[in-house]
């Protein structure tokens, strides 16, 4: 699960539950991202019906694996530019 | 933690009337919702859950197979 | 106002702070989004006048009570569905 | 409850740049502010302070009239 | 950088550090809405290149300029109307 | 203050994964990623990147610029 490479080089405990947080908080977002995404991708909105019917089912299906998918290679992207690492070590985020 | 899911039930909560609002409310030439837009706003939410419980379900399943596969590379 | 039925079997009092918590935290998004949507719904993005004219006004007016008569169908249908209870007693309310 | 004020108040403020930038600036061949755009900007937030105004009274008389229908409720 | 003009007269020094955080939160928020806002106007949504042209960076470089003076001028014309006023005596800013 | 940053940084990656999603994702006839579609994101991730720096430098120089005025006016 750690998909944000977090809290690697021997962490102090505090540090551990920081990371910890931190990914609680990744997947909060990440998934309240994915039902977002999906139901604007898959669900059309003009509601006729109450049920989900099978096209948009499937949909929903692939879109999930898809999101994931895409959240985990954007991840990977970041983490080959270097862009994390000057992050991790307290520096200046390229923020402010 | 309590607070975090009251907190994350809002959000979501909040999301919802937003849609549903966005996407069956547009005549604004009375006060009271018409019977078209109360009857859109209930398969709205319902559709809305639907989708929840549908995204929610798949979204367990690829945690679970994620800590399937973290525990087969520990032991191995 | 407890449009979310919160704390209703004898609360602890700390229970009661929190109910009036998330009940305001709900009115506040709530007015947020209230004032979002009915701008959207309402004022043209061109701006040539400062003012309101009168239609806009109106349209304003209609918007707000339609959109608190929608946050509250939206409750109510949650609450028929039975969602609430599952989060009200402590269950995982189906986010994670 | 302060900070809280503060907060509220930066996230209104925030979406009134963000809505008055999206809806008036959109010719980026100069580095400055054209008149045209100024103009814009300046019944953009008059117009968005005019709309806060009306949308919150409507909303006060709406929760006042609630919590009147709940005393009497209560005293019936 | 005193954008909104806070902790005017005689501050205590509690109110000095909330209006140094509510500056810190104007700029992040500011920051994260500019990031947006020049992202959506002067960026093109095919990717068919993964470097910015020449074309995108004049147009970001503008951007930004316009941004700031956008935001400049919104809290110059939100000052002249007094709202700001009611906000800093700690009065009912008008939201609820 | 780390917590802010970690938070901030959140946001970003977010607010990037929805963004590259959108753009890039809109086949759903099967439920892995398109060589187009891990191309598409690729590049947009990139160009995200280049845009981030960008705005943030041309940020920081309006934010010295503006300090280094506040300093001139302070020794006037």
């Amino acid at each position: 699960m750690s998909f944000l490479g977090m809290g690697r080089p021997q962490p102090t405990s505090e540090q551990k539950i920081e990371a910890v947080e931190a990914e609680m908080l990744a997947m909060a977002s990440s998934y309240n991202s994915l039902q977002k995404n999906c139901q604007a991708k898959c669900i059309p909105n003009d509601f006729r019906e109450a049920e989900l019917n099978k096209g948009e089912s499937v949909c929903l299906d692939r879109c999930v694996s898809k999101f994931l998918d895409t959240t985990q290679k954007v991840s990977e992207i970041m983490q080959q530019q270097g862009q994390q690492q000057g992050m991790q070590q307290g520096g200046s985020g390229g923020l402010f | 933690m309590q607070k975090r899911q009251v907190q994350e039930f809002m959000t979501a909560f909040g999301g919802l009337v937003d849609h549903c609002f966005v996407s069956c409310v547009d005549d604004f030439t009375s006060k009271a919702l018409s019977t078209r837009e109360t009857g859109c706003i209930n398969r709205c939410v319902l559709k809305w859950m639907a989708t929840q419980q549908r995204v929610s379900d798949r979204f367990q399943e690829h945690n679970q197979n994620l800590a399937q596969q973290q525990a087969n590379q520990a032991s191995r």
